[in-house]
């Protein structure tokens, strides 16, 4: 098993005919996906990598049986690609597209939400389970199938820490990219519970940044229900204060949100907390020889 | 981010019609002396400087003038002032009214919630930081739903207002949020909201206007009171580029991997003078802009940590060649390179032709960077 | 629900914005002939009664004409006709365009999906109850999302547009959806929606407001195109008050009660011919008032049945009793009264003192009722 | 048992300070009804009937633990209550305010249904359930407990047939008025499964008219799900095509929503279909001694 993909998930790419489409379709191919149909307005009927394109979500859907869509297209018409998404009867949406306003995010997450739909991102690499399938742009090569989940607000700064995980001989279970917008679909403390209730999942690195307070809210969820063993990490220790840090939500507003309450709440919660994201697949090995040593 | 002075904030609440000061806005003293004479603004009035920065009344930055005399004295005063880094540039002037109590007012997002909030409270003109939560009523907004009366009843009652002031209050609630929304901001914040006889009055007006919204409001590009010179070239690149207090410069791709870059920089002694976000690029051209815009912010050594992803390595390092080959001597700078992830081979390949060593292990790279700069610094 | 006049609908149409045909609004032939002279509309033109009632093409109520006397005798011959029972008191003038494809487009309210809905057709031009199902493309619109860019290009790709012209389209539909939610519209209908060179035209509009949403929309209150004048009466007493073919009147409470009396009537041979519905109330003006309409419209005879719930029995007794003490005699109209629920005994024994017996059975009632109708039927 | 509201249902009534408020506050205690808190802006601190009015529904809740409420603001302000109720944590609305536009109750009904909550009306006469609760307006004098369910789109005509119920020795264990609005909160298949699922239920009575295309709904439902025996009405036989009768409901249209076509298809699913409104209680009683004798 995995977490939100898996085997048969048939992914549909909206934004396919653009150059990222393009890229991360042949990307996800390799990794095994079953990538089943793409979308662009104008552009139905011809296809990028062998996979059929369509004008419409609704008819790529019915013709292909597409059940998550990860969506490239611009920003101002991301909002729109995501209610075709979701009126067309898909449940999970993975969304790369960056620099989407949050106004635009609000609805979509709220409309997703009174669907039953799930949202992860905006601006985020997405999900990848090794074995199973990728619908994001994660990088194949940092992947190695294992136990080990990893739920991260960064994206870059994932890879480096997945791949370490790797370098020292173990592999992940599934690896989620929340994005680190001021919004996100799927957020640490609706990611935590699946991935505790995923039978191949031993344990959970957990990769915040400052800003926001997600990683408090994961805290206090993992103190009173996780069950598997947690390694966090939280970026921006040393970010001055009101200073943007390319995301919108690297910003430190009003005493919280600091790295240092941060690292404070998820160790209090029995996390084990990494100074430095190099320490992490060292802290992971070790957690999972005394787990298997119990 | 775009956060805009009070006269700029003021002027967008005015076309929305929220209730205003009478008012105007001057860039010396003999414009504000001239104001004053045709009426623009009624004496006795306040003059207060156009900054970016909170806490104008205690650092002199706000005065009042009941005479000609006094405002011009006063003009001249704040527009010599340097306020917390920011130079005073405008004055806005506004007539003095007989504010019966100070209010707080504002509309921003609740990134747990996934919802706006609006937060009211009836101790307002002092920093909202310093009020206690329990003083403070926050109303979560649906975007379904929009502002509703009973949400705007809940504020009129915690503000104390009743009969014509609550209605007053109602119609600016509904201005404040339509403005929220159509202008795409982040923030919109009255502190203090005035109440005058049986109304309320917007006596300051802060907004921030989000950045990504911007295809849809392109009259906020050009207003930019909060960043350096270089920090707005980069902007116009797409370059994440933030000026900090140090000497070393950083250059990584992500905002995670850029802030880790530098907290491993700083767990060592180092002191990161720019923060430079490529972001996922596969074009070298952008690669070489990032680098000329870091070598005109003076680095005493260059710390480059780039994970391949979207981004390639050998991208990477053709764009950094290419820089170098340019780069006039006088402002080249020692290079501390890391470079690992999607076409890790060809990237450290290409350095190496260059004369630059890809270093593997961070902490190393780190300690690298630091003894570099420490020649310079 | 207001249906409006074509006119009127193009009048909204412009305020929003969308494209029609160059054209003005004539009451007289004079006046066609003297707009056509002054340019308010260019010849050729067509002239369009103003009716409600569908089919004017085929029913003679529009004409071409391409010269002033063509336009006189056109617009002579339209306003003096009687269209489907409407007197032609209007006459639309439009320029004739060269137009390429006729087209449909509505939205309404689909009850069954409690969601807006957009419906296009390529076959526009004739009715649409005319065109099969599969040639009508259903596009519904969630309220909290509003009229999204995918659904308006399914619209064009139903309707064969590309280019300008789904442009055009595009433009149309965004006025249309906010003209539907922001004049509380039931149903926006174009048809046809003409293809003009590169651009799409509304060349008919038929709009009708919904009546409950008058509180936001004053302006409608005075539209009213198809009501009788009893109707209309009864409509500002807030009596619900339709005029049928029959000679019985019938005054119930509820609409479903109504009708149900209406069913039972009908089956045993009688001919409604005034449904009113009291409603729910305890105001025994308002059921004096009933009666007194009811006695404007002259029945054979009146069958009463109330079901007392949120309305007591008394109070209709107590109405009706009042309302005949003050009724002239030739006014007056044999009464079948049935009476039930809430306060019956009182009820019953006030109607027993003015001299009506109530009956309890509503078959025996519903029979008495058109006996009592058949001497004057 | 009985469906959505028992003995433990804790009723508050917006609007209750005025005219109809106050009438129904009262029945409904009579009715036995826990009538807990009432809403009136301006008016909190107040009391009717003994019950403690609020300024607000959060206040009312967190006061009184209300669970359920009944709406009898007016018109223009409807919508701002239902919200209100909805954002305060109530799951069930009894809507009886007539005349709410319908693009009002299209934002009321998806806001209500992204929350979770059910609302019953508008324009309703609501739910009654003899010896339980009764969140409305229904009479009382109609009501003695037994075994029939009721769901009816009528208002008046419903207190006739479920008189006519009691009339001939027989109970109910639920009524609810569903209202005839165009766009209602609760439809005849909305309804349907609960009365289905409910064991104090044993046969089911449908009360429709004509507009609309609820009933063909209904019969739909009713072949395909539904275990219990229905008998069925529907109002409006008679009535001229175009002609509105009151209800924005009872208008036909475009051919479909005929008393005809509604009561083939009712006829057809394997209701008893009765042709007069007083022929209703001999044919559930005929029913009912037919299962008795099973």
């Amino acid at each position: 098993m995995s977490v939100l993909v898996n085997a048969e998930t048939r992914v549909l790419v909206q934004g396919i005919t653009g150059h990222q489409g393009t890229v991360h379709t042949r990307q996800m191919q390799l990794f095994g996906t079953q990538v089943v149909a793409g979308v662009t307005p104008g552009k139905g009927g011809t296809s990028v990598e062998g996979v059929p394109v369509y004008d419409a979500v609704a008819d790529a859907v019915a013709a292909t049986g597409a059940n998550a869509t990860v969506i490239f297209v611009p920003a101002p018409y991301a909002k729109d690609a995501l209610l075709e998404a979701v009126d067309s009867g898909l449940r999970l949406a993975v969304v790369v597209t960056e620099h989407i306003p949050f106004h635009d995010m609000l609805t979509m997450y709220h409309y997703a939400r009174a669907h039953g739909a799930r949202i992860i991102g905006p601006n985020c690499p997405g999900i990848a389970a090794p074995g199973q399938a990728k619908v994001g742009i994660i990088p194949n090569v940092v992947f190695r199938p294992g136990r080990v989940g990893i739920i991260s607000r960064s994206g870059t700064l994932t890879y480096e820490i997945v791949n370490g995980i790797k370098e020292v001989g173990l592999g992940q279970s599934t690896c989620i990219g929340l994005g680190g917008d001021p919004v996100v679909g799927t957020s640490f403390v609706d990611a935590l519970p699946l991935f505790d209730a995923d039978p191949d999942t031993d344990l959970i690195v957990l990769v915040g940044e400052i800003g926001g307070t997600a990683e408090e809210e994961a805290a206090e969820f993992v103190k009173a229900h996780l069950s598997k063993p947690v390694v966090a990490y939280v970026a921006g220790r040393s970010a001055p204060p009101g200073k943007r840090m390319g995301h919108a939500g690297a910003i430190i507003a009003r005493g919280r949100g600091t790295a240092e309450s941060k690292l404070t709440a998820l160790r209090e919660a029995g996390a084990e907390v990494a100074t430095f994201p190099y320490e992490i697949p060292g802290l992971v090995a070790a957690r999972l020889k005394e787990l298997r040593h119990r | 981010m775009v956060k805009l002075a009070e006269w700029r904030g003021k002027e967008i609440f005015r076309s929305y019609g929220v209730p205003l000061p009478k008012g105007t806005v001057v860039r010396s003293a003999d414009e504000a002396v001239s104001a004053a004479a045709q009426g623009a603004v009624p004496l006795p009035c306040v003059v207060k400087a156009q900054v970016l920065s909170g806490g104008r009344g205690k650092g002199g930055a706000v005065r009042f003038a009941a005479t000609v005399e006094e405002l011009r004295a006063a003009a001249s005063a704040i527009l010599g002032l340097d306020f917390k880094g920011e130079k005073v540039r405008e004055l806005l002037l506004e007539e003095k009214l007989p504010i019966a109590r100070e209010l707080y007012v504002s509309i921003t997002l609740d990134r747990s919630a996934r919802l706006p909030v609006l937060m009211v409270s009836a101790s307002g003109g002092v920093e909202i930081e310093s009020v206690a939560d329990t003083a403070i009523l926050r109303q979560w907004v649906h975007p379904f739903a929009g502002l509703t009366n009973f949400e705007k009843r809940a504020a009129a009652k915690t503000l104390g207002l009743t009969g014509p002031a609550a209605r007053s209050l109602d119609g600016l609630l509904d201005k404040l949020w339509r403005l929220f929304l159509n202008e795409d901001a982040e923030l919109v914040e009255v502190n203090p909201l005035a109440l005058v006889g049986e109304g309320v009055l917007a006596l300051d007006a802060k907004v921030i206007i989000e950045d990504d919204a911007s295809f849809r409001h392109p009259q906020y590009a050009e207003v930019r009171d909060d960043r350096t010179e270089l920090e707005e070239i980069a902007r116009e690149k797409e370059i994440a580029f933030v000026q900090l207090d140090g000497n070393i410069g950083v250059i990584a791709n992500g905002a995670g991997l850029t802030m880790a870059t530098l907290d491993v920089l700083q767990q060592f002694g180092g002191r990161p003078g720019v923060f430079l976000d490529l972001g996922g690029t596969d074009d070298p051209k952008k690669v070489t802009e990032a680098f000329r815009l870091m070598a005109r912010a003076r680095p005493a050594a260059v710390f480059l940590n780039i994970f391949g992803g979207v981004t390639r390595c050998d991208t990477v390092a053709t764009g950094l060649v290419e820089a170098m080959r340019d780069m006039p001597s006088t402002e080249r700078f020692p290079l501390v390179a890391r470079i690992r992830g999607n076409n890790e081979e060809e990237g450290i390949a290409i350095l190496r032709e260059a004369g630059v060593t890809s270093m593997r292990d961070l902490k190393e790279s780190a300690q690298a960077a630091i003894a570099a700069a420490g020649g310079r610094a």
